[in-house]
């Protein structure tokens, strides 16, 4: 081993947990050894495996379109590219990113690999529909990325008409066909989780003992299931308003573009849930057992994750208040989207009041999960900025926007993303990463994500459009400030990508239960067997059934 | 002042009582934000060094009322923010409504440029002059994408949409030259589509008009060249051959449709007929002959045309006529 | 086709409640054909719309026998509908309130 | 006709019961229906929203729309409700053949129904009311927003007639399994969810009538 220097971190720390893997069968990894039983597999952990490969080649795609944007931001007179191409490599960061990385992120791998487990079932419901999925998600991303091959999009991510139907000379066509698969893929994962947490749990396996992160990932596969088939109708009539000028979406027939604006929006504004409630789910698992203090809030937690899926779909109208929506609307949803902040404030409260009093372990998860608490707060409380109407008014569509769902989506849903992937790593792949490694690319980040996206929300503020390549000079400071922080955050993404590919053939063995977590999923072997559950899983009497208890009974804790 | 003295800025240039009190509103909103989250910070860092394991610290815990604590910090956090919700809203409509003596500036958004028009008729480019003291309206129109014309310096945009109108207004107090831009992305040279607002005294304003000197005689007065060129006046003058509704005064005037609807020939009524005459609204007594003007007549000429049928001069001019 | 008159029987037993669904079904089309071919009052459209509703309710209720799940089936049968209600709602508060 | 044979499920090796595993499929439906449900009202609302937009040019299609078919196929599709009923009546009895019958019944039946809806393109080809194709002139030129709606027709038809004639096609291989003998005692939920299915294309068809035939008028 080459991490001799580093065995005293936190990996092996808890004797007790015995490995439970001796004298059983083979694990899943290693079940079977062939291309086609990856390729044909039904086991969720597999299947999960297979879209963890994908969505990460996926992140590289939208990480170097992200980099050359940073890049060709560094001069004001927009020299390095065209800017036909700085617009086809924003529009290509953001599809891939929000459809082919974000969306499926955390569900799609932690949730497809940990659901079973965590409600100790043998397989989802329907493996070959979990199967199937993937493959559609596949289907789609090849039509996107044909339509990168050929030329690529230039409408940005949000596909706005007319531009998109009439005037954008672009493979607009292939991209949108590729957008509405994936679409199904989501479809697909959210109908087997909601259809599994409702009928797959072990005996004794009540709602109210369930972790966290299976109520969130309900709550994001309802809006799956509730959200997605919108913008797939808008998108086949805007496939069919290019290719048959139908005219829906036209206003030279009378047709009107707003209307496109509503429907990407009632799904596109729940979609953020669909990235931010996963990473919730994932941070309630990290915190309580880096505390080994009982999660706070619990029931209060697990509603609240409703309460965001629920009122997450009144709120799509604060994306259109400059945009020629009615200005009662504009109310209406401004109002509503403060509304947000109930069961946001309550995830991140309780998160707070876990750590007090914990006895706590700083590992790398745990760091990843403390930076995302931060980011994501400031992220959320700049989502109210921009539901103000009247500082709408001022930043829509500037870099403060940009800055506001940076934080969110890479501070909150990235951040869970690693914090998850160093949490179950273990329990993924039965090896141990490099601790110290872990915590410097977790710091690297951190620091790397404010330094990119904080000026942001200045040049915003400055008023510095998005989505400009050409910009005024006054700007540059403060874009050369983020583009030097782009390179830190790339650097720290670089590192796990290393760390983690080879602490899968040269890492120590992980024990069952490396964190001395509780769940169920820490009760089987790392890598897990094959069938999940080599005895009768037994449902824990109380979830998060950690030392460290606060509790209304005032009985005492140590 | 050149918008570029400064290679570091960290706050813009307000230019509009609106544009100070949205500075006002988001700093007391970052100051509730602070209040909100630094405990936060403060209490995550602190536990963490206080609590870390191994450290010795007491661990006990008492009984905790949890339903009312986290009804608290649901309730207080949320009720504390709508108090931005109502100022923001107050703001909002506040730029909603303009006053009835604002100048009406014209403005049209194309692939990639501003086109302003001054109701005395001059126009320019992508740059915009303006006086100060004075509401300024601004109606604007896009003729292909939706463009969004944004003014940083009055904290303040709207977006232009190819099928309708939408307006914005502000009451200029400061002179300078600032910037404007097109904020809805709009195609290639989107980031192109920016230019210059300067600010004048009254005084230089009604210089600079001079000085400008582009068509003289207004909106309305082009807008008279541009009947005549398209010839409306065969079927529309009095005692044309083809027996059309005559335009004197229509504008204003209720107008009873085929269907038995009336409406008031308000400027959104005009616009219709003109671009789409068959659309829905035929007027009675009339069969359905003029040709739809969709896609022939450009936008800013048909602005002037309808600015000419709402001016007086239309009554004028053909009551004049046998 | 059915041979004994105990199966017919049988089969009738089965069948009433799906037959009567459909003729049920077809008296309300044809209250919505009569009214859409002879428009007879103005606004008629509300009178067509509730009957959809009903149509809609009948294959619900009766031909997916949601009267007979679990109210877990219910539940979801119902969902949707809702979801449909809330995009309906506030796209119309844009729509209704658009000067 | 003979007797009824065994009727059960097969349990699949992840499921711990059969009332699990049927529980399962039920709901796994009934998620699916949801989703269909929101893609036909985004269909929905953007008809609603041309109708308020613009009232007179949608009437004026709506009245070029072949209503008389429109209302008989109605009757047809009410009709493979029927014998798709009766086809899940009679896989509970374990009355495997019978079943069988009342399957291509419905399948028949929504052939039929497609079989009209063609006739009901061709004929609205012959008179002029395809709008979005671009070498062929359209009958409401006079109204432009009308071929919004006309076009909405399309699609909306066309997304139903997809989703009819996967249900057809799903129902044929059924019956081709459906006619070895054993089925019933292995699969017989599988007509129960398929049953779901065409129940909601026949559910989507009922919302769809008033919608794009009747309300308009």
């Amino acid at each position: 081993m080459t991490s001799g220097t580093i065995t005293d971190g936190p990996a092996l720390r808890d004797p007790h947990t015995p490995d439970s893997r001796i004298g059983h069968g083979p694990d899943y990894l290693h079940a079977e050894h062939t291309l086609r039983s990856w390729f044909f597999t039904t086991d969720h952990k597999r299947i999960a495996l297979l879209y963890l490969a994908s969505i990460t080649a996926f992140f590289v795609i939208g990480a170097v379109t992200a980099g050359l944007v940073r890049l060709a931001l560094v001069v004001p007179d927009g020299q390095v590219f065209t800017n036909d191409t700085y617009n086809k490599l924003f529009t290509i960061h953001g599809v891939v990113m929000v459809w082919f990385f974000l969306i499926p992120s955390i569900p799609a791998t932690f949730g497809n690999f940990l659901i079973p487990l965590m409600i100790g079932a043998r397989d989802l419901a329907f493996p070959k529909l979990n199967l199937a999925s993937w493959y559609v998600f596949m289907t789609g991303a090849f039509f996107t990325l044909v339509s990168v091959v050929l030329g690529g999009v230039d409408t940005g991510w949000t596909f706005y008409t007319p531009l998109s139907t009439a005037f954008s000379n672009t493979w607009v066509v292939p991209a949108l066909i590729g957008v509405t698969i994936v679409g199904f893929s989501s479809i697909l994962t959210g109908l087997n989780f909601v259809v599994t947490i409702h009928t797959m749990r072990a005996p004794g396996m009540t709602w109210f003992r369930l972790p966290i992160f299976v109520w969130t990932h309900y709550a994001t596969s309802l809006i799956f299931l509730l959200a997605t088939p919108v913008i797939t109708v808008a998108l086949v009539l805007l496939i069919a308003e290019r290719a048959f000028h139908i005219g829906v979406f036209d206003p030279a027939y009378g047709g009107d573009p707003v209307l496109f604006q509503h429907l990407f929006w009632f799904y596109s504004h729940p979609a953020v849930y669909i990235m931010v409630l996963p990473g919730m789910g994932v941070i309630s698992e990290i915190v309580p057992a880096f505390a080994q203090k009982k999660l706070f809030g619990y029931r209060f937690v697990a509603y609240a994750a409703i309460g965001l899926a629920s009122v997450t779909f009144f709120v799509w109208g604060h994306h259109m208040f400059v945009n020629g929506q009615s200005d009662l609307a504009s109310v209406a949803f401004s109002v509503l989207s403060f509304a947000v902040a109930v069961p946001s404030a309550v995830k991140v409260y309780n998160w707070t009041a876990t750590i007090h009093k914990g006895s706590l372990k700083l590992d790398t998860p745990m760091l990843y999960a403390m930076g995302y608490i931060g980011l994501f707060v400031l992220g959320g409380l700049t989502g109210l900025y921009l539901a103000t109407l009247a500082i709408n008014q001022h930043v829509h569509a500037t870099y403060f926007v940009v800055a506001h769902f940076h934080y969110i989506m890479v501070g909150g849903t990235v951040l869970a993303f690693l914090g998850g992937l160093h949490f179950w790593w273990p329990k993924f792949t039965g090896r141990m990463y490099i601790e110290a490694w872990g915590r410097i690319s977790a710091v690297l980040i951190f620091i790397g994500f404010n330094v990119t996206f904080f000026p942001q929300f200045i040049l915003g503020y400055l008023g510095m459009p998005r989505r400009y390549h050409v910009y005024p000079a006054e700007f540059q400071f403060l874009n050369i400030l983020s583009s030097a922080g782009s390179t830190i955050l790339a650097v720290g993404y670089i590192f796990p990508m290393i760390y983690l590919v080879y602490a899968i053939w040269f890492g120590k063995r992980a024990p069952a239960n490396p964190w001395d977590a509780r769940g169920l999923e820490w009760t089987v072997a790392s890598p897990p067997p094959a069938h999940n559950f080599l005895t009768e899983p037994q449902a824990p009497k109380v979830p998060y059934d950690y030392p460290i208890q606060a509790r209304e009974t005032g009985r005492q804790h140590s | 002042m050149n918008p570029t003295d400064l290679a570091l800025r960290l706050w813009p240039p307000a230019a509009s009582a609106t544009a100070v009190e949205t500075d006002w509103l988001i700093l007391a909103f970052t100051v509730l934000t602070l209040l909100l989250t630094v405990p936060v910070f403060v209490a995550i860092t602190w536990f963490a060094i206080r609590y870390r394991q191994g450290e010795p610290a007491d661990r006990s815990h008492g009984t905790i009322r949890s339903v009312l604590i986290e009804i608290s910090w649901m309730l207080i956090p949320f009720l504390l923010t709508l108090i931005f919700f109502v100022w923001g809203a107050r703001l909002f409509f506040i730029s909603k409504q303009a006053p009835g003596d604002a100048m009406v500036i014209e403005a049209i958004g194309r692939q990639w440029m501003w086109k302003f028009q001054h109701p005395t008729g001059q126009s320019e480019i992508n740059d915009l002059h303006l006086p100060i003291g004075q509401p300024i309206k601004i109606r604007m129109i896009s003729q292909d994408v939706i463009h969004n014309l944004y003014f940083p310096v009055f904290r303040m945009q709207m977006a232009t949409l190819p099928d309708r109108y939408t307006e914005m207004w502000f009451k200029p107090d400061r002179t300078g030259t600032y910037r404007l831009y097109c904020s809805e992305y709009c195609g290639t040279d989107h980031s192109r589509m920016d230019g210059t607002l300067t600010l004048m005294t009254q005084a230089d304003y009604a210089a600079w008009l001079q000085n400008a000197g582009a068509q003289q005689g207004g909106q309305a007065g082009a807008g008279r060249a541009i009947y005549e060129s398209y010839a409306c006046g065969t079927c529309h003058d009095p005692g044309a051959k083809v027996r059309a509704p005559s335009l004197a005064g229509l504008y204003g005037r209720e107008v009873r449709l085929a269907d038995g609807r009336i409406v008031t020939a308000d400027e959104a009524y005009l616009r219709d007929k003109i671009l789409n005459p068959n659309r829905q609204k035929l007027a009675a007594d009339y069969k359905q002959v003029m040709p739809a003007f969709r896609n022939v007549i450009p936008t800013d000429d048909l602005d002037r045309l309808v600015a000419y049928l709402k001016s007086g001069r239309a009554t004028a001019q053909q009551e004049a006529s046998p | 086709m059915f041979g004994t008159s105990e199966e017919r029987r049988i089969l009738w037993r089965h069948m009433r409640e799906p037959v009567l669904t459909a003729c049920a079904l077809l008296i309300m089309l044809g209250v919505n054909v009569a009214l859409g071919a002879t428009l007879p009052f103005p606004h008629v459209w509300i009178v067509e719309l509730i009957v959809a509703g009903l149509m809609v309710a009948t294959i619900l209720a009766f031909s997916m026998e949601v009267r007979r799940e679990p109210p877990l089936v219910r539940l979801f049968a119902c969902i949707g509908f809702v979801w449909v209600a809330i995009l309906f709602a506030m796209t119309l508060v844009d729509y209704l309130s658009r000067r | 006709m003979s007797g009824g044979t065994s009727v059960g499920v097969r349990l699949a090796s992840h499921f711990a019961t059969v009332e699990q595993q049927k529980h399962a499929a039920v709901l796994g439906m009934w998620a699916w229906l949801l989703t269909e449900l929101l893609l036909f009202a985004g269909l929905f609302l953007t008809a609603l929203i041309l109708r308020l937009t613009h009232p007179e040019a949608v009437q004026a299609a709506a009245r070029h729309l072949k209503f008389w078919i429109g209302a008989v196929n109605t009757v047809v599709l009410i009709g493979s409700s029927l014998t798709m009923s009766g086809a899940i009546q009679l896989s509970r009895l374990g009355w495997q053949r019978g079943m069988v019958r009342f399957m291509l019944a419905t399948a028949a039946l929504g052939t039929l129904f497609l079989a009209l809806k063609g006739y009901e393109y061709y004929a609205d080809y012959h008179e002029h009311m395809m709008p979005f194709l671009s070498d062929r002139p359209y009958a409401l030129t006079d109204s432009p927003p009308s071929r919004l709606f006309v076009n909405l027709y399309y699609v909306a038809t066309g997304l139903h007639g997809l989703h009819l004639l996967t249900g057809i096609a799903i129902l044929l291989a059924m019956t081709r399994q459906a006619s070895r003998p054993g089925f019933l005692a292995a699969h017989q939920n599988r007509i129960e969810i398929f049953g779901l299915y065409w129940h909601f294309i026949d559910l989507i068809w009922i919302v769809a009538f008033p919608t794009l035939y009747v309300l308009n008028r």
